[in-house]
């Protein structure tokens, strides 16, 4: 039964369900809330047994939770941002290890500048880190997708990341159902660990391992994770049955049927963008909407189908990869190759620029208008880059790439493409 | 949907009172957000928060843009911060303040909105004598609840119950009973016709 | 709590799911890998020649029965067996030895050597108070074997020859056996009845003794005994004698015949005013018996120095705490009635004594002669072969005389004059005699490599200052002639056989087995046991040589 | 048996005579061989020797319950290539810098499952202790988790082919301090000196120990497995290839160390000190130096003198400062003053 919670104590109070056994914690903005809340549920007893750690860096808080998985304990822990950067050794240690930890991360952009507000710089940076990566698009969708990812990560061997968007989840305060203690406990049974340290029964974790089996080892990675592709949706299913709540899954789609367009997006960013649809449909317009919430394993075969009755896609993006472009688009243009659907970039809502209804329907009318170009930034000051630029030029002679660029943002030679 | 922005300074519990007023949406039984224009929380610095209310769940998660009500905690961001953005007219607008809207230079805004649309109470003076606190977030919430009627008074002292504990929640809640009769007594006579004989 | 059970099943094994490929692995699995293959040198465990054994005249495996003694309790009769493998006189040696062990021991260069002497004194005695009997002599050969001399050499050989089967036939001049043990050490200094068990020991091995009986003309006994072979070690009995001018008027004794006189319990009259004339042990036992004699202090006069005086330190300090006087670079030039003459000596830039011509007179009742003995060798006339000359009979390395058969040893032969060499030659002699009845071959056998002191790890071995032998107050030396020197109690004894450092001699430390980085070093057998290495997987780094107290061990190359 | 063994005191790592209570887990037979053979380890590494010293003696004290985590370093490859592990008890690799956070979470996680008498050991050569991984020992120790971390210090980093660390003495060569011209090796030198940043966390024990005195070593191992809480034990191991020393001679290099006073052996608890193990028999630190390739600059035509002597002075301090000529426990025996005036002459007056 729903209560009006933070989205951050609802992830906290559903973490705390799935009764981990070592929670370690190291403050940054946005994630603070969730480990606050943990430390007073383990200190009141609520959470029993559990271990509530305080490390000093996010490196340990990873490095921690390590330990504590190979030892055979649940173990999660949450950051955000540059915390994600400083844990990046032992993210790629802990997936090579196979030990299912689940980690909670309140996106955050990545400095320098320093900014403390919401985007996917931080995740997307790490996509390649070999953990699986699911996109809440709602606190509530973040709340259960922890129940699964617990699971899931238990299943596959694999650890899991849970990203929700840093303040616009993380500090919104909403009707919320923690998932029912009962109901979790049902759904998520006790960790049965694939390799675990124990004097009864000794094993050697984490030799070093050469050019004579290293590939091997890197693809049995990737083969576990295309395996979860089937587990997600399942495990999506097993909880709408146990909760009554759709929640998770590999991506879902909003009026795709008869749809033109079709705007791709991850997180919080769907619900803004369904009332920008549903908005457009009443003006008669045909257009949908798809929500990535696995990507990683990222779900081809299922995009493909979802996107494959479309005429044009937008992907609107948190991230951009500097000197390239978009990082999902990349992903989604491999996913729909040889379907020659055009695919714009849009990226959107750096550093906690808010996505509004109004700037979605300008870059839709863009689009309409094709004037929207492969890639876009949505709401940038042009005339401040402009300048910047120009400044720049009267110093260092720019080369064709830097004209590219300006194309792109239609400052030069703007108009039809 | 009915959308309200509250402007303050850190440390005058602006987001608690986003969050207050949608708790108590949702014990009217509607749907509520509540959520802060995300700052580094800093004491004296600029602070919006703001609250939708709605009967279907919601959905968007912009900033309010163009709110139905706007309310300021504190009367010297008037001059800084734009705080009557967007706002439609006809929208609500309640300011703490002990001065009237024209003593403020509101007059022209009065003008525009109409006499029922905007207030001025004096939540810091109330907060002073009933928390020994100038914490004005409760008492401005009684004021808005009278001025707009979004949500039921008992809801918001229900709210005020849970958000608090022990004498705090009882001053708290007196505090905006305060402003509520006030702001009512304000209406009231604003609503009466005007005396044609000496 | 809960660690007897693990919470989990175990993974991997019995059913649960697979472990993760390659980074996780079954421990121990690197037994697989045989590391020895980098190995460009063993090690080798060794035995080397400890130096105790080396200088032991009585060829002595010093070492090895401190190794037994070292654990005390039934240690010890395993030592003291280890012992009279060589020597049948541990009660005795461990009294008059002069133990060149000790000097030549690597501990010297530690601290201090081992009390071996005190060890193997203890060791002596507690067999006597156990009554431990000696090995069973060998089935008898039918050869008839003559021992000319009762001594140290003689009754060695003795011991040594009826091991091996040999009937013996022990004859002797004195009324009773022990040659210069008996007649020329002091009671105070070896008591008889010490002398007695040990001497009894071996004649209850079935050696016919016969006393009072001195061979007069070898060649006829040899005949008319029907003797096989015989050995000669009738010592050196005579005095040297020096013409002292006016000699006659004084009294004059040599030292030979006052010790016998003290020993037959008939002392010549001394007077109160002393003087040993000499710088040898004997001299020293001289003038020590004097002191109990007269209850005064005799001086004893060397031509030589302090430092030059060939008696042994020990020996000399205790004579010096008994309050013997001395007079060095000193010559006695003439007696008379009550006094002698003395001359001043310098030494020379060869350190030889000469004469100043400074003379002193000092008053003397008596003068004891210690300068030297020599042999009665007439019982060898008409032996043909024989060579003799200066009062010592010639024997080859067998120590066979020209006369075939006839073996001799100790004093009566070229060597220092000391009961443990005659002891040692008695047991050489023996086994050289009986090479010679069953005519195969015998030579010594081939010495090892000296363990010296370089080869030793001295770390290991925690510092121990030896021992002290208690001795007899000093009121009582002076009037007696109780023991002088007592024996270590149990205890102390196995402190001192603990200080050996086992020189060149794996004493199974576990150092090899505990220092090998590579657990290369196995210990198949139970303590005390040898190690052996494990060449799988020794990759031949040295350290177990390097940190072998013992010098046990040695890197050899390894043929590629 | 109340008589000692003066042939082989306590320095000797067994005896055949020993009850076998009274000699060390190395003299055993059935010993756990925690580290066993088959590894890749070089000739006469000290490192092989006093893993398998410090964890046999860490299982002897807990029945064999210990569960261990490994820092990156030479340690870790030469243990565990895939396919052959050199382990025997549970163990693992994470990182470089992150050891003592694993343990941690290894620690924590039998909290919570309720297995508190299984402990856990954390370990690591100096490169992954006093410089990567000092961040998170140092959060082990303030936290107070039930962890013994043992450093194995042979001063530079070695794995990667003889770096400098933090932990390398001043003038020694390494690959990344070549003596050249007027340098004389490592500028720098026992900068951190770890032992007592960790005595200043005040945790419940922190003590020194070196390959050579194994006896020292199985005692402290001991004394820390009776406590809780975090514990830090540094361990002196010489590096043959690294220090250019005689792989036989691995154990009398660590010796020298000790007894020259350049690496004082003490222990201490909640930040007091509580012991030192004296110096036994005092030597110059020239004698130690000259064992050593990394330090033969020093001595070459022109040499360093100076450069000697400064280090002299260290030993000097150290001997001063920790009491290294103290009377000694019950098996040394006094430290020769004597012998120590005389070497302090060696230091020409100087006072660094």
């Amino acid at each position: 039964m729903a209560s009006q919670l933070e989205g951050s104590l609802a992830v906290a109070r559903t973490v705390a369900r799935c009764r981990p056994q070592v929670v370690c914690a190291y403050p940054i903005t946005p994630q603070t809330h969730i480990v606050e809340a943990l430390s007073r549920l383990v200190g009141s007893g609520e959470l029993a047994p559990c271990e509530f750690v305080n490390v000093e860096s996010e490196f340990a808080a990873m490095s921690v939770a390590i330990g504590a998985s190979a030892t055979g304990a649940r173990a999660y822990t949450a950051t955000a941002s540059q915390g994600l950067l400083f844990m990046a050794e032992a993210l790629f240690n802990a997936s090579g290890l196979g030990l299912p930890i689940v980690m909670t991360v309140a996106n955050r952009a990545i400095g320098a500048p320093i900014n403390i507000w919401n985007d996917h710089s931080d995740a997307m940076a790490l996509r390649d880190c070999g953990w699986l990566q699911l996109y809440a698009t709602s606190s509530q969708e973040a709340a259960d997708m922890h129940v699964q990812a617990f699971r899931l990560a238990e299943r596959c061997s694999l650890p899991v990341m849970v990203c929700m968007d840093g303040f616009v989840l993380t500090h919104a305060f909403e009707p919320l159902e923690v998932p029912d203690a009962a109901a979790v406990d049902s759904y998520l049974p006790p960790f049965q660990p694939r390799q675990v340290l124990d004097p009864l029964d000794p094993v050697t974790i984490g030799a070093m391992v050469g050019p004579e089996a290293f590939t091997e080892v890197r693809y049995l990675a990737h083969a576990k994770q295309l395996e979860a592709l089937d587990e997600i949706p399942a495990l999506a299913q097993e909880f709408e049955a146990g909760f009554g709540r759709a929640s998770g899954g590999l991506l879902s789609g909003y009026r795709c049927e008869g749809a033109d367009t079709i705007v791709v997006a991850l997180g919080s960013v769907l619900g803004t963008l369904e009332e920008v649809v549903d908005e457009r449909r009443e003006q008669g317009a045909a257009i949908g909407a798809v929500a990535i919430k696995s990507f990683r394993p990222f779900p081809s075969a299922e995009l493909r189908a979802a996107l494959s009755g479309g005429r044009r896609v937008v992907v609107l993006e948190r991230a951009f990869s500097v000197g390239v472009g978009g990082i999902v688009s990349g992903d989604v243009h491999a996913a729909l190759s040889g379907l020659g659907l055009p695919l714009h970039t849009v990226v959107a809502g750096l550093g906690g620029r808010a996505i509004t209804r109004r700037s979605l329907h300008a870059m839709l009318d863009e689009l309409d208008g094709d004037r929207l170009g492969e890639l876009h930034f949505l709401e940038l000051d042009r005339e401040v880059v402009e300048r910047e630029l120009t400044r720049g030029r009267d110093h260092a002679r720019p080369g064709p790439h830097a004209e590219n660029i300006l194309r792109e943002l239609g400052v030069v030679g703007a108009g039809p493409v | 949907m009915f959308e309200v922005r509250i402007h303050g300074r850190g440390g005058q519990g602006v987001v608690t009172a986003a969050e207050l007023l949608a708790l108590a949406a949702f014990e009217d039984g509607l749907q509520a957000q509540a959520f802060p224009s995300f700052g580094s929380e800093r004491m004296g610095a600029p602070v919006t928060a703001f609250c939708r209310i709605d009967d279907a769940p919601i959905r968007r998660r912009e900033p309010i843009a163009e709110p139905d009500a706007v309310v300021v905690q504190d009367p010297t961001l008037l001059h800084h911060v734009d705080v009557f953005g967007g706002v439609r007219d006809g929208g609500f607008i309640l300011v703490n303040s002990s001065r009237d809207a024209d003593a403020l230079g509101l007059g022209e805004l009065l003008e525009r909105h109409g006499p029922t649309r905007l207030l001025t109470v004096p939540a810091s003076e109330i907060a002073r004598a009933r928390l020994g606190r100038p914490i004005p977030n409760a008492a401005l919430l009684g004021g808005l609840v009278a001025l707009t009627e979004i949500v039921s008074p008992g809801s918001l002292e229900r709210a005020i119950s849970q958000r608090f504990n022990g004498a705090a929640a009882a001053n708290n809640a007196r505090a905006a009973h305060d402003a509520h009769v006030q702001a009512a007594a304000q209406l009231a006579r604003r609503a009466a016709p005007a005396r044609t004989d000496g | 709590m809960s660690d007897a059970t693990s919470p989990h099943q175990s993974p991997g094994t019995d059913g649960g799911p697979p472990r993760p490929f390659a980074i996780t692995l079954d421990v121990g699995s690197s037994l697989a890998n045989r590391t020895g293959a980098w190995r460009t040198e063993r090690p080798q465990y060794v035995r080397r020649l400890p130096p105790c054994n080396d200088a032991c005249p009585a060829g002595e495996d010093v070492q090895r029965w401190l190794y037994e003694a070292e654990s005390g309790g039934a240690g010890y009769e395993r030592a003291w067996r280890a012992l009279v493998r060589e020597n049948p006189f541990p009660a005795v040696m461990g009294r008059i030895c002069f133990h060149p062990c000790e000097t030549a021991c690597n501990r010297c260069e530690l601290d201090e050597g081992v009390g071996i002497n005190s060890v193997e004194r203890f060791l002596g005695d507690e067999a006597i108070r156990r009554g431990w009997t000696l090995p069973a002599p060998g089935g008898p050969s039918g050869r008839r074997v003559l021992v000319v001399g009762a001594g140290p050499c003689g009754l060695s050989a003795a011991y040594h020859l009826a091991l091996r089967g040999h009937h013996v036939t022990v004859r002797d001049g004195a009324e009773e056996p022990g040659g210069m043990m008996r007649y020329g050490i002091p009671a105070y200094r070896l008591p008889r009845e010490v002398l007695d068990a040990e001497i009894d020991r071996i004649l209850a091995l079935g050696v016919e003794l016969r006393c009072d009986e001195p061979v007069s003309d070898l060649r006829a006994e040899l005949r008319e005994g029907g003797y096989d072979a015989a050995l000669l070690a009738v010592g050196a009995q005579l005095a040297r004698n020096v013409d002292i001018p006016g000699g006659t008027a004084a009294h004059v004794i040599d030292a030979v015949s006052m010790l016998r006189g003290v020993a037959t319990g008939e002392p010549p009259r001394l007077g109160r005013r002393v003087v040993v004339y000499g710088g040898g042990d004997t001299a020293l036992d001289a003038a020590r018996s004097a002191r109990r004699l007269t209850g005064s202090e005799p001086l004893l006069i060397y031509r030589r120095s302090r430092e030059r005086m060939p008696a042994h330190a020990e020996e000399l300090a205790q004579a010096e705490q008994e309050g013997i006087a001395f007079r060095w670079l000193s010559t006695i030039s003439a007696a008379g009635e009550g006094h002698i003459e003395v001359e001043r000596m310098r030494l020379d830039e060869n350190g030889e004594p000469q004469p100043t011509g400074e003379l002193e007179r000092l008053e003397a009742d008596s003068v004891v002669l210690a300068l030297g003995q020599s042999s009665d060798l007439t019982l060898l006339e008409g032996l043909d072969g024989v060579r003799a000359g200066d009062g010592v009979v010639e024997v080859d390395e067998r120590m066979m005389t020209g006369a075939a058969g006839v073996f001799a040893g100790g004093d009566m032969t070229p060597s220092e004059r000391m009961a443990a060499v005659a002891i040692g030659h008695g047991r050489r002699a023996a086994r050289h005699l009986d090479g010679w009845l069953n005519d195969v071959p015998t030579a010594d056998p081939p010495r090892g490599e000296l363990a010296g002191f370089d080869a030793l790890n001295t770390w290991y071995y925690a510092d121990a200052p030896r021992t002290v032998r208690p001795l007899l107050e000093d009121v009582r030396r002076q009037s007696t002639f109780e023991e002088v020197v007592h024996g270590l109690d149990a205890d102390s004894a196995l402190y001192e056989a603990r200080r050996c450092l086992s020189c060149g001699n794996c004493f199974s430390c576990d150092n090899c087995y505990g220092v090998c980085p590579d657990n290369a070093v196995l210990k198949p057998g139970p303590p005390g046991e040898p190690y052996a290495i494990d060449l799988d997987y020794c990759k031949g780094c040295g350290i177990c040589a390097a940190e072998c107290p013992c010098g046990a061990i040695e890197m050899v190359p390894e043929e590629i | 048996m109340s008589t000692r063994f003066y042939q082989t005191g306590t320095f000797a790592i067994g005896n055949r005579l020993l009850e076998p209570a009274e000699a060390s887990a190395q003299a055993d037979p059935d010993r756990a061989n925690s580290l066993t053979k088959g590894h890749r380890a070089c000739q006469g590494c000290g490192e092989a020797l006093g893993a398998r010293y410090a964890l046999d003696a860490a299982v002897r004290a807990t029945g064999g319950r210990v569960i261990a985590a490994n820092a990156t370093g030479c340690l870790e490859v030469f243990s565990t290539p895939f396919p052959e592990s050199s382990w025997r008890l549970p163990w693992i690799h994470s990182l470089f810098g992150n050891a003592p956070a694993v343990a941690t979470g290894i620690a924590a996680a039998l909290r919570a499952q309720g297995r508190t008498g299984t402990r856990v050991v954390a370990q690591g050569g100096d490169g992954g202790t006093v410089d990567i991984g000092l961040g998170c020992l140092s959060g082990m120790f303030e936290r107070g988790d039930d962890v013994l971390y043992i450093c194995y210090d042979n001063e530079a980093y070695m794995n990667t082919g003889v770096q400098r660390s933090a932990a390398t003495p001043h003038a020694a060569r390494t690959a990344t301090t070549e003596p050249v011209g007027r340098q004389t090796g490592n500028p720098f030198g026992q900068g951190k000196n770890l032992p007592l940043i960790a005595m200043a966390h005040e945790i419940p024990y922190v003590a020194t120990a070196t390959v050579a005195e194994l006896r020292d070593l199985e005692r402290k191992v001991a004394r820390a497995m009776e406590l809780r809480g975090p514990r830090y034990l540094h361990v002196l191991v010489p590096c043959p290839l690294g220090w250019g020393s005689d792989p036989a001679q691995t154990i009398a290099v660590a010796r020298l160390a000790k007894e020259t006073g350049l690496f004082p052996v003490f222990e201490a608890e909640e930040g007091r000190m509580t012991g030192v193990s004296p110096i036994r028999r005092l030597l110059p630190v020239e004698d130690y130096l000259r064992t050593q390739r990394r330090y033969a600059h020093l001595f070459g035509d022109p040499g360093h003198p100076e450069t000697v002597a400064r280090l002299q002075r260290e030993a000097n301090r150290n001997i001063e400062r920790f009491g290294l000529l103290a009377e000694p426990g019950e098996d040394g025996e006094p430290g020769r003053r004597g012998d120590l005036l005389e070497i302090l002459e060696t230091d020409g007056g100087e006072r660094g």
